[in-house]
């Protein structure tokens, strides 16, 4: 294949994932929380929940609310942002939402709601899948019981080149990207957009990439709660 | 199914039950189309005009042009605004306020699909670089929401472009000066956006407002002239197989060309 | 009348309204609606209601509450206009529903709210009028119990001349615009505005022609009604 | 009678009693003000100030003059923009937060009166046109609310735009430079608004709160010097006969002279 | 002192108050309410209250809840403010409240709120202070259980010299700025904020002065509620 | 006490009564930090950035600059604005929605420490007087609340101005041009803010957000290295003798030197 020979301006093979640090448990309010660096994106996210709705009437009798908030600090961008959310935000909220809901068994806590909370400090491409990937983390630190983790990253086309992992500048100048969100045990999408021009074929070839790349993530996800995990045993074995 | 909680799980088993006979609640196949009708220069004082009809379900667009600043990042090129109103004339659900969450996503779809397809070149767009472009305002008004706006607003914003004539501008000294000359928008690419809904294992094309009501979810392919995809946009609550995305696709390539028809035969 | 003779930029006679169009029951989704084009005025109103009040607290013990929103396209006028609410769509609103209201039964529906929607797609001078011209009888078409129709159209004066109607051009350079609703059956205002300079007996004139105008127009509402009405009787025998 | 739904009907008994006998509540006859104020120069930093008092109603007016660009489709004209804050120190009803409806239906009536009536020529606001104009601001501070704002927030605004004085630019190569002095505004009319209630049958002038809460409606008649109407506006629940249309035009007609005496007179 | 000799802008004495008018009850529909001048100063205060909490969520079971809001008109300063709240304020509405509520029996109206608006219709330094000192007085206008009065008034540092009571232009050029509000019965300091740079022992001596301010307004104040308790009194006479 | 009618008063007991022994809650002395630590850089993208942790409580702070217009009053000098996000990933209590009462004053006090301060000077922060000035951003943004928000806002902010590097323009013709060249931005004090809890009779340093529920009143005093005080800012429902604030501006000038150590030694 010629593009194992092509190379990105990051210098990074055609299928090859940015760096990825996955920490959880990180912030002490929160029932759960999860930071991610992927590339140059740093992104902070809590889970608070199950908790009380309010205000109750947007409440279900049968199962939890989830909602999902998704900001950008004012200095994560060059130029600064306005602090007050945008419609990119609110789309990105909606679709995180819908990434996640399939995967947690919301009817276990009747009226209550889960809040997801992305904050972006550092945004280089491809916030929305880090966000994703981070919340599924944060979940799980919640103690909230979930069919299947979701990890999200996009693959696109840069100068003929189908690639995965898009980075800002990628992003940017790249003929299309293509978001997906996937959960590995129970194989389906739960994110997918696209921007850009692709022929259906290329389409598909990225979002096998893409599912590609987040069956790896996913081993990063499990990791950084084994981490976690252990350390909370050392912890408590420690206090014993 | 999570967003079933409280809409009666009747309407969903009533709907499961007719899909699983091969023909919908409204005696559609699986993937067929409601009427379409696109009619274009409803508004006459709007740059560009026109309405789209799918089944009830009626959207009416408009097109603005004015002159501004072009953001700081793309000094040459033009700008190209698209909103959506969701009007409480449409359904007894809308109310009048601020867009919300399903506005915001619609205008945004149909701004990605003109956007991705390059259906107009912004830098055509360009007055005094740095300085003085052209603003092109897209604004969409539902005024009956009976399923599948998306596509509905897609047809009626493409129509509308089709259609605006933007006033001719004489460059001098550095200022811009209008010269009473108008001439059409050139629209290179005509993006057709094509909606399905998953309900249970099924996919059904062109959903209903109750059939959106208890679908698992929205995909949404975007397609050009050339059988080429330029926006996916999933929307809902559950997941889809690779083998259903493939579908959705497939299923989109095929019926553009049916409503980019509808579309240039608009008058 | 020396008026007789001259004529106006569109070539009415002074007492000539524009070529009004009335439709009912456009809107599938609305209980009530309707579709007038007044001139290149080009307005829908959709009627919700009888329904309940939310929220609740603004609901009367013994009435319904009549909710008016006046609302115009952004591509409506020229330049664009800005989707927010203005001031004057809030006065509009306002006199609109002050121009309504007597002619409602609303004691026969206690705690509801009645919601009259008018969004002007198209906007050429009298669009206040135009729209409660539409409103009532979107009203009518909503099987909302009435004492009575309400017309509503203007008069004014341009170049010394009193006239019927004023179109856009008409409002901007004319001296006086004076828009007026009326209740034919009941014989009374029921809205009342104006604008410019009028010598007190000119202001009497232009009432009394408004009211003429109003009088034409309750016709053409009736007749919408009446075709509305018979198409659907037509619809029952065919499906028989 | 439609809003008066929840307010008490007896005070609408009482009311229509003591009118029908010919004395309101408060002992003044049909068509008789309450006792009338207007002081100028309350606020010294304003470029023009006054506050007028009827009976307990009780309005600040002041007038800030800036310079900013002129509006696209009237390049050769100053701005004028009148806004009103129901503070809620006025009344236990208000609250704080943006204008409601009636709050901007005082400052639209207001505006229209000044409009209407030319009281300001627009033109002679012009410095560069189509670049640098005067923006005169009347900005409306209502203390306390008890009844027929309307007439003591025009008397307020007119007296304020009476004491108003500009400052003068030099024009200079496209720009301007402030040269220090000042001049006053010229008020080439003093429009004078009416208002009045119809509670049952009867027209009452000048109604108070209570009235205001039980009236039918209420109609505003703004006349000029040559007694001119320069703006209507009626508000309220019910409709009018032709005839109560007419006695109200002669009320306002007959009582303005009196009005403008005391804004006249003011300091 | 040297500074006894040097002179500021406005004439007066390093220790010197501007002049100050108070009058209470100004406002017939509040109940109760006081308008200030404090040199250029013109603020009006009303009180309403205690009364019926809304929404209710936001009332307490076992005492009052203060609410005070100020606001600026839009003429009251050069160029002019925009209507709308802004973030000082904001800031100025809750260093009000923290000022007066340790003065007020809250305790005693359970569930109820007691709103104070001030309204600056002039700005000329030391708008917080002045209306600190008129809501005091409004409060008890309003018949409203108090601890103790509370006086407010700043001292600041200009040209190395400290001085009682900013104007404007004082505030503007000065090296500090330091407004104190004070219950002279309790001896207690309920606002204190500081803006320049002081030593720590100018600093004390600016508070130490500005208590000294604050125990002569509280002298203005008593005297402006018994002219007022007289005034009612007289009233009453008369009426007899 | 007064905001304690609902929040378990038992727990001011317990408080109470730990301070009452000399000790608080977590072990702290009464005029003891908690564990402080400020890292500089951690936002590459931002012009400068810093976060301070002091126990639980985080904060990041992120400096951008650009070019603006400054302010009528002040053509010659720059602009600084202080903004500061109670993001709700902080505490199960902050709700996303505008910036509320708390999150003002927490950006107020701190632009003043720095303003007051004259740690950035204003005047150098110009470029074209009256028309082009920098604008430096302060963006504070609040990850975990454990108490003490301001202190902790405080160091960061001023480590991410330590850091900070503004472009360098070239001026011609009334224009300004990037000349891709940064250089720091000249901080000549560190201003440091110190706060300070009463508690019963008592004033504890830092207070953790359980004394902060319980407080009686809060007070902030932000000094520079000279010893001088640049900012005071008493918070809360009672009041202070004069004897506590003296005590309380001791405290602050005693302390400050051990937090501009760690400043001074962020990397």
């Amino acid at each position: 294949m010629s593009e194992e020979k092509w190379r990105r301006v990051d210098g990074r093979a055609w299928n090859e994932l940015r760096p990825i640090k996955i920490e959880s448990g990180v912030l002490p309010n929160a029932d759960g929380s999860a930071y991610i660096e992927m590339g140059r994106n740093k992104i902070i996210v809590a889970v608070y929940g199950p908790r009380e709705m309010h205000p109750k009437h947007l409440a279900k009798p049968d199962m939890a609310v989830l909602r999902c908030r998704y900001h950008m600090s004012p200095f994560s961008t060059h130029p600064r942002r306005s602090p007050g959310p945008s419609r990119r935000d609110t789309e990105i909220g909606m679709v995180m939402r819908y990434a996640l809901e399939p995967a947690i068994f919301l009817e276990r806590f009747p009226r209550a709601t889960i809040d997801v909370y992305a904050e972006v400090l550092q945004a280089d491409g491809g916030t929305r899948c880090a966000s994703i990937t981070a919340a599924a983390v944060a979940l799980v630190d919640a103690g909230i019981p979930m069919r299947d983790l979701v990890a999200a990253c996009a693959a696109g086309k840069i100068e003929g080149h189908i690639i995965l992992d898009l980075n800002d500048h990628e992003d940017k100048y790249g003929e299309a990207d293509v978001p997906v969100a996937y959960m590995p045990r129970l194989d389906r999408v739960t994110l997918l957009q696209m921007d850009g021009v692709l022929h259906p074929d290329e389409l598909r070839r990225c979002i096998e990439l893409a599912i590609e790349g987040c069956q790896h993530i996913y081993e990063l996800q499990r990791e950084a709660l084994k981490r976690k995990y252990e350390e909370v045993v050392e912890e408590v074995k420690e206090g014993e | 199914m999570s967003r079933l909680s409280i809409i009666p799980k009747l309407k969903r088993r009533k709907i499961l039950d007719a899909i699983a006979s091969g023909k919908r609640m409204d005696g559609r196949g699986l993937e067929e189309y409601r009427e379409i009708s696109v009619r274009r220069g409803v508004v006459e004082k709007a740059e560009g005009s026109a309405e789209a009809r799918i089944g009830d379900t009626w959207v009416v667009a408009g097109v603005k042009i004015e002159i501004g600043e072009p953001f700081e990042d793309t000094p040459d090129e033009g700008i190209l605004v698209c909103s959506a109103d969701f009007a409480p004339v449409a359904s007894p659900t809308f109310e009048p306020g601020p867009p919300d969450e399903a506005s915001i996503e619609l205008a945004r779809v149909v701004d990605r699909g003109i956007r991705s397809s390059d259906a107009l070149s912004l830098k055509d767009l360009c007055l005094i670089p740095g300085r003085k472009v052209y603003v092109i305002y897209i604004d969409l008004c539902i005024l009956n929401h009976a399923g599948n706006l998306l596509d509905a607003a897609s047809l009626a914003a493409v129509a509308a472009l089709m259609e605006a004539k933007k006033p001719i501008y004489e460059v001098r000294d550095g200022e811009v000066y209008p010269t009473g000359e108008v001439e059409p928008l050139k629209l290179r690419r005509l993006p057709i956006a094509v909606s399905m809904a998953k309900i249970g294992d099924v996919i059904v094309l062109d959903p209903t407002f109750d059939e959106e009501e208890v679908m698992d979810t929205r995909i949404t392919v975007t397609v050009d002239e050339e059988g080429n995809v330029c926006a996916v946009q999933k929307s809902g609550p559950q997941g889809l197989s690779v083998e259903e995305i493939w579908k959705a696709i497939e299923i989109a390539v095929n019926k553009a060309p049916m409503l980019r028809e509808k579309l240039e035969a608009a008058l």
